[in-house]
């Protein structure tokens, strides 16, 4: 026990991830390029903030429908103040705050009138999504600051820049999340909110905080969306961005039930989406089968995360050849509920 | 009975008059009649402009429109159309979700004795046939002709026997696009060096074309014509190209994307025209001329130098 | 008397506290004074209020009338860190630390130190490291909370308790669940705090031999009202038994003085579940021979029908994780197992309780209770069939055996609300009763009087006894009161690291400090 | 409390609902005829089931993305079946058999496997969403058997049958629920599955059972579908079904951490989403402002139901106007997570 813990969780999904790439790679030579691991990326880059934001509040217990429809607000929010005739960094700026501030309107709902993330989440999500096509009559909005293009489309030693954005924020959110204070308190709020509650922890500051992150990275996302295509439109986000955001989390270790994952696993899990939808294009699989493709790689790559958390490669084997095994009838004695990942699963996420 | 088995063939809606086999509903003879209009989304900016040109029409001929979107759900549509069947419409305009399922919804009009004007969607002429509904009109875009007409252009630019290696940025579960992509296709046919040799979903949104044409791009880096069959995805797919790109975008015009040397002809509908149209074939058949029961409309070519205009989009 | 400078006493002055839950009162005007340097037990019997009382001095709620006075000032206590601000620390009832964090995150938890924002990870180590060892405990304090029994936990919470710079110290049956060693340390510790760190303590405690070691004042709380209010020096423990229990458990709990004779306590309330159990019920023998489980090396054990078998042993000896094998809820890796001379070994608990083996869990909250369940329906949980009529359930039959039974156990406050609303005590209670409608042959209770008050702990007992005695099951109990063993056992192993050999304590050895002895050696 | 107990829980919603309806009746004439009543509910009838599905899984502290994508299914397979020549009736059954066959795929793998719930509905969601695409090509398939209309079109004592179907499934299914082992096992796995397990409950038979359900609700709103519009099409159900029928459960009351809550609960809920979506487009409330109403709307009626299980009116008012007074301090105390609804929803469940 004492030894593995120096192995990180989030390990599995990396496993995961190559396993698939390596797949790719087999099946098409293109996707290995250094191009194509770019595009990869950056392309990722929205459903990984969305990602993060995610796992911020999936680590309280809670979870965050708006922010799919946070990206059209907020990227709506920057092409406006832009057309307005603001400088290009201030439409970003005004953008991230609409964000922020829709994401802390619904931590007040959630921690102060007590109502379920679900509910709040969702209203904000219908608000949000309104609001962009009412002020521009589901018009889009040309971009006018052309500077505005080095969030989306620059790049930085030839990384495209909202890949650095990804892993600045990356950098800065783990560090909240396992070297402060604050980040403790959300491990507690998510662990028992009532015990938190007890031990004198803000929740309701807490609660609000990780929302206001989560609308803050739908925001990043906005922006990225919005300056890639120099346009703002009312429809941004409205795919399988919201879905994507949360199976990533989930994929990466995080539980829905609060208090366990982390935020590089988070990060994983939005590269194995990223990887597989990449792929899927690159390599030319029909659309139609995508969905099925997808569905079944993440399926395979949480069961083989699962069994390798839950045992030594050894003993699986083991039990694979056991005769008439069970498959995992005494490994999950331990997991307190049926749906949460096993306990150990945790134990990266706080040192 | 107590049982109704929905099968029957609703009689005739008992207010409705008849003139040359089109219900006329009472309603028809208010001062400004009721027009219901059902449209499927307002995230492809081709409905907006179709919206405007309903709701502007609708004030310029005296009809009263009411503009319902569906949110790209057929049984949605359904639920919306019976909706405004309850507040006795003089006419439907239907621009239907999906082309099958739309029978359902005309037969719904039918029996309530309401009259139905289809615009962009034509409905599957076997559904409708089976399920017994009928409708007054079709207008539209000649979709496969417009398919064709990228083509041509395409032809032109290059030559006729240029090696063309072309990507498919569409919607494959959306008829009219798929319709473009058979005309396009058909219309490169006759260059024997010229073929489609990838196909991706751009599920008729910028954003995501944007990512899916980077994908095809970096899996068939030979590709050098990208046919975009819907104005979001000619949007996406360009933006997708970096400007020193060899790749040269076709397809159906993205609004107002002005025609550049990578970008060198698209064609446009006119959806503020077709829902302008649509009202006053209306207003005419409340006039008393009979409606023909199919109005083709060509495509607006636009080439390098020009910018589509207000309303014109793919 | 201590007095603060503006000339008020100083300490902590509860006065005339109210509350009450949709409509029930709970607490009618219920007044407390702690004073720097006391320790006042609050005892009384389940769903007295006592946790109540407690709750409202921590924040934890709001009381609906009533003033709290920290050293002479007014303190409005509307949240729990209002209360830690006004130097006020609280061990609650159940279990209140966090299984996803590290102990040493645990112990600093809601007062984290950081230097320039960034956590003093080391330092808190380092802290934490000192503070578990000043209290004996082999912890790892970078390992998860979750991954330590129990009784680690309670002891945990203790320490972090105390460990905060608090001026007032609440502790709500802090020593249920540890065993003699332990207790004693605790006590001890208590007594120190109070008098050489000046702490004023509200101990709340059900057993009074630990009351009257560890504090100078008692008061006895009935119904949400103070009985009694005094020094222990005048109050005598029959007073305080009869307040809460009434004078016939006084009598036999308090009479004979002696412990260890098995006094049949409680006649008044002749409840009888037996009845509960089938016509010819009669247990199981069942042999244990170099039994291997998760944290079990190497136990032998035979536990008699018609007999109770007591398992002592030092907390975190294994003795819980015997139970969980012998039910089907960790595997058994190695050893036999022998039930009436069958080789036994349940794959899951299903299959236990249809070999008429049932267990009591020692941990309410996780594997205990179902929350949102009313307490009847937490008690037919595994019997539902039994009221199956042509696939429907016969819901009122259920019920009313149900909740027969519940008050033969005399589980007090409303048992058609939810079950976690009920005081600590009383959903022990529930959890026993559920066991019992399991008409078992084999009863495997984990500290099954865990928070239970004086006059019902003797009732269950006697239950206990009498289930071995004249139904004639087989019970085995684990418990870490060396009193209770000695009282309620027939037999009684020692377990020590997941070894027990089997071998009977000796009857000369059945005295409290003999077992801890015996435990001790074995360790 | 005693006293308390005989007002169902439901009546919250219920009197949102009358609250909603009333204001559209003044709105629109239109709004109050039977027609349209009976327009609405027909309406509102494949959310109803689904939510009815939800109901079961959220109960078991589960969740259930599939649902939405096996109404293409089973309605694709519905009209495939009938374009092989076979009768309606048979299209149906095997229709529902498909959507219980991929319910229980659903609870094995999450039971057995110890896979999230929200992965593995994820994936079968992305399946089932690819094969009637796969099998067509995109295309919808025509209903050949007319007789097929009775589901969808017919209607009995002038009431649509989709009604009929609902009423007499809630009614089963509530019995289920209220009046078997059965029901009671769905609470207790929901409310602690340790404890369960423990009690000898078969929580896999259980598992599988609920998502079987789940998958029977979403087969019978591809039938309705697929009957109404006489066609099977591939993306039925890829519309906000799937959202709309987890918000209808919560709204109604279940938690979405399992345990509490009851099925009149959520088909209050879904009528309640039924009627504001239809006086939405009866008033004329234009189309952008649609999703923003409806989150309103949704948001306020929690609120007002929240506060109706927390308070007396009287005490509502006495709170409302005491100074300063923090909104809901202790009742939040005995929650286990802040998302649940009040403790007292247990006591509903119970008798
Ligand atoms: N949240 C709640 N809702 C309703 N009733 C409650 C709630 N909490 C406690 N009660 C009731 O208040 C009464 C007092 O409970 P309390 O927990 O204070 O008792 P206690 O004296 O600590 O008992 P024990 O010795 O068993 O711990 C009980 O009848 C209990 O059912
Ligand atoms: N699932 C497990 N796998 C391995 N070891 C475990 C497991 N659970 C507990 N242990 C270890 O087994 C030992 C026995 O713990 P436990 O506290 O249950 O014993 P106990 O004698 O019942 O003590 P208590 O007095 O608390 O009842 C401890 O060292 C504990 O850390
Ligand atoms: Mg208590
Ligand atoms: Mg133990």
């Amino acid at each position: 026990m004492t030894k593995r813990r120096h192995i990180p969780e989030e390990l599995g999904v990396g496993v995961v991830i190559v396993l698939v790439a390596a797949i790719f790679s087999l099946m098409s030579p293109t996707f290995r390029t250094l191009d194509n691991a770019n595009l990869l990326l950056l392309n990722g880059t929205v459903i990984a903030f969305l990602a993060m934001g995610q796992a911020f509040v999936l680590l309280t217990g809670g979870i965050d429908l708006s922010t799919g429809s946070n990206i059209a607000l907020t990227g709506m929010v920057a092409a406006l103040t832009m057309r307005a005739g603001l400088p290009w960094w201030l439409g970003a700026l005004s953008a991230l705050a609409v964000g922020a501030v829709v994401g802390a309107i619904n931590g007040a709902l959630i921690h102060y009138v007590k109502l379920p993330p679900f509910i709040v989440t969702f209203a904000t999500f219908g608000v949000a999504a309104s609001i962009p096509l009412i002020l521009t009559g589901a018009n889009s909005v040309n971009v006018a600051d052309p500077l505005f293009a080095i969030i989306g489309r620059g790049s930085l030693f030839a990384v495209p820049m909202p890949v650095v954005l990804v892993a600045v924020f990356a950098i800065a959110l783990t560090v909240l999340l396992r070297m402060t204070p604050t980040g403790v308190h959300i491990y507690a709020v998510g662990g028992n909110a009532e015990t938190s509650r007890l031990s004198g922890i803000p929740i309701g500051r807490v609660t609000m905080l990780v929302y206001a992150m989560s609308g803050l990275c739908a925001g990043m996302g906005g922006l990225i969306t919005t300056s890639r295509l120099m346009v703002g439109y009312p429809s941004a986000g409205s795919g399988n961005e919201l879905f994507y955001s949360i199976a990533a989390a989930v994929v990466g270790g995080v539980s829905l039930f609060g208090g366990i994952g982390s935020l590089p696993g988070a990060l994983l899990g939005a590269v194995l989406i990223a990887t597989v939808s990449n792929g899927m294009n690159v390599v030319g699989v029909q659309s139609f089968w995508q969905p099925l493709v997808i569905g079944l790689i993440i399926l395979g790559g949480v069961i083989i995360d699962t069994y390798r958390r839950k045992s030594s490669l050894s003993q699986l084997l083991r039990r694979a050849f056991r005769p008439g095994g069970a498959a995992a009838d005494d490994t999950a004695l331990q997991t307190p509920a049926a749906a949460a990942p096993p306990l150990e699963a945790g134990s990266a996420t706080t040192h | 009975g107590a049982v109704n088995t929905g099968t029957a063939k609703a009689g005739s809606a008992a207010s409705a008059s008849s003139t040359g086999g089109i219900p006329k509903p009472a309603s028809c003879s208010d001062a400004t009649p009721y027009v219901a209009v059902a449209l499927p989304n307002l995230t492809n900016p081709y409905y907006v402009a179709m919206k405007k040109g309903f709701e502007d029409a609708g004030q310029a001929n005296k009809l009263k429109v009411e503009v319902q979107i569906a949110n790209d759900d057929s049984a949605n549509q359904l639920a919306q159309v019976q909706g405004m069947l309850q507040k006795k419409p003089c006419a439907l305009a239907l621009n239907a979700v999906k082309s099958e399922p739309g029978a359902a919804i005309v037969k719904a009009a039918n029996d309530a004795g309401v009259p139905v004007f289809t615009v962009n969607v034509g409905i599957d002429e076997t559904s409708l046939k089976s399920q017994g509904a009928s409708i007054v009109q079709y207008l539209g875009a000649d979709n496969a002709a417009g398919g064709k007409q990228v083509a041509e252009q395409l032809l032109k630019d290059a030559g006729a026997d240029a090696k063309l290696t072309v990507g498919l940025v569409t919607a494959p579960d959306e008829t009219p696009a798929v319709t473009r992509d058979k005309g396009f296709e058909s219309g490169i046919a006759s260059d024997a060096n010229a073929k489609v040799v990838a196909t991706v979903d751009g599920k008729v949104k910028p954003d995501v074309s944007l990512k899916a044409t980077t994908e095809m791009l970096a899996g068939n880096p030979d590709i050098n014509v990208i046919f975009a069959s819907t104005g979001p995805a000619a949007y996406g797919a360009l933006q997708a190209l970096g400007s020193n790109s060899k790749v040269k975008v076709y397809g159906f015009c993205a609004a107002d994307q002005p025609l550049t040397a990578q970008y060198p002809a698209c064609v446009a509908q006119e959806p503020e025209v077709y829902g302008t149209k649509v009202i006053e074939q209306i207003r005419g058949w409340l006039n008393g001329t009979t409606p023909q029961a199919q109005v083709l409309e060509s495509l607006k070519l636009f080439t390098v130098g020009q910018t589509p205009g207000a309303g014109e989009v793919g | 008397m201590t007095t603060t400078s503006t000339g008020t006493p100083a300490g902590l002055s509860v006065r005339g506290i109210i509350k009450r839950y949709s409509g029930v009162t709970v607490l009618h005007g219920v007044s407390v004074d702690v004073r720097p340097g006391d320790v006042v037990g609050l005892v009384g019997h389940n769903g007295a209020g006592k946790s109540t009382l407690l709750r409202t001095v921590s924040g934890a709620t709001t009381p609906d009338g009533g003033e709290i006075t920290v050293d002479g000032r007014p303190t409005a206590i509307d949240s729990p860190s209002a209360a830690i601000a006004a130097g006020i620390a609280t061990v609650y009832q159940e279990l209140a630390l966090l299984p996803n964090l590290t102990v040493a995150q645990n112990i600093y938890l809601g007062e984290e130190r950081a230097r320039a924002g960034i956590l003093d990870r080391e330092g808190m180590r380092a802290g934490a490291r000192r503070l578990v060892e000043s209290f004996g405990l082999a912890v790892d304090v970078d390992r998860k909370l979750g991954d330590y029994p129990v009784a680690t936990r309670q002891m945990l919470e203790i320490a972090v308790a105390t460990h905060r710079d608090a001026k007032y110290l609440l502790l709500d049956e802090p020593t249920t669940s540890l065993e003699g060693g332990q207790v004693e340390k605790l006590l001890e510790m208590v007594r120190s705090l109070a008098a050489d760190r000046g702490l004023g303590i509200l101990f709340v405690d059900h057993k009074l031999d630990e009351l009257y070691a560890v504090c100078n004042r008692v008061v006895a709380l009935v119904d949400g009202r103070v009985r009694i209010d005094g020094r222990v020096d005048e109050i005598s423990r029959h007073d305080v038994v009869a307040a809460i229990a009434g004078d016939e458990v006084a009598d036999a709990v308090t009479g004979s003085g002696g412990a260890a004779t098995p006094a049949h306590a409680g006649q008044a309330p002749t409840s009888d579940v037996r009845r509960w159990l089938p016509e010819k019920s009669g247990g199981r023998r069942l042999q244990i021979e170099g039994l291997q489980a998760p944290g079990v090396r190497n136990v032998s054990l035979t536990a008699e029908p018609g007999r109770v078998l007591g398992l002592y042993g030092l907390v975190g000896a294994g003795r819980t994780e015997v139970l969980r094998a012998l039910v089907g809820l960790a595997p058994i890796t190695g050893g036999t197992v022998l039930l009436d001379g069958e080789p036994y070994r349940p794959a899951t608990p299903a299959a236990a309780q249809r070999a008429g083996v049932v267990y009591v869990t020692e941990e309410r909250k996780s594997d205990g209770i179902v929350p949102g369940l009313n307490s009847p329906m937490n008690v037919v949980l595994p019997v539902l069939k039994r009221y199956r009529r042509a696939g429907f359930l016969d819901r009122s039959r259920m019920l009313t055996d149900a909740d027969e039974l519940l008050a033969q156990l005399r589980v007090r406050g409303n048992r058609n609300g939810p079950v976690v609303s009920l005081s600590g005590g009383n959903q022990q209670k529930v959890l026993l009763a559920r066991a019992i409608a399991q008409r078992p042959r084999v009863l495997l209770l984990d500290e099954p009087t865990k928070g239970v008050d004086l006059g019902v702990k003797a009732e269950i007992h006697r239950i206990v006894r009498s289930l071995a005695h004249d139904a004639g099951l087989t019970v085995v109990i684990v418990s870490s009161e060396e009193d209770e063993i000695c009282e309620v056992a027939d037999d009684i192993a020692v377990v020590a690291h997941g070894h027990s050999t089997g071998e009977l304590v000796p009857a000369e050895h059945r005295t409290p400090t003999a077992l801890r002895r015996e435990a001790w050696a074995a360790a």
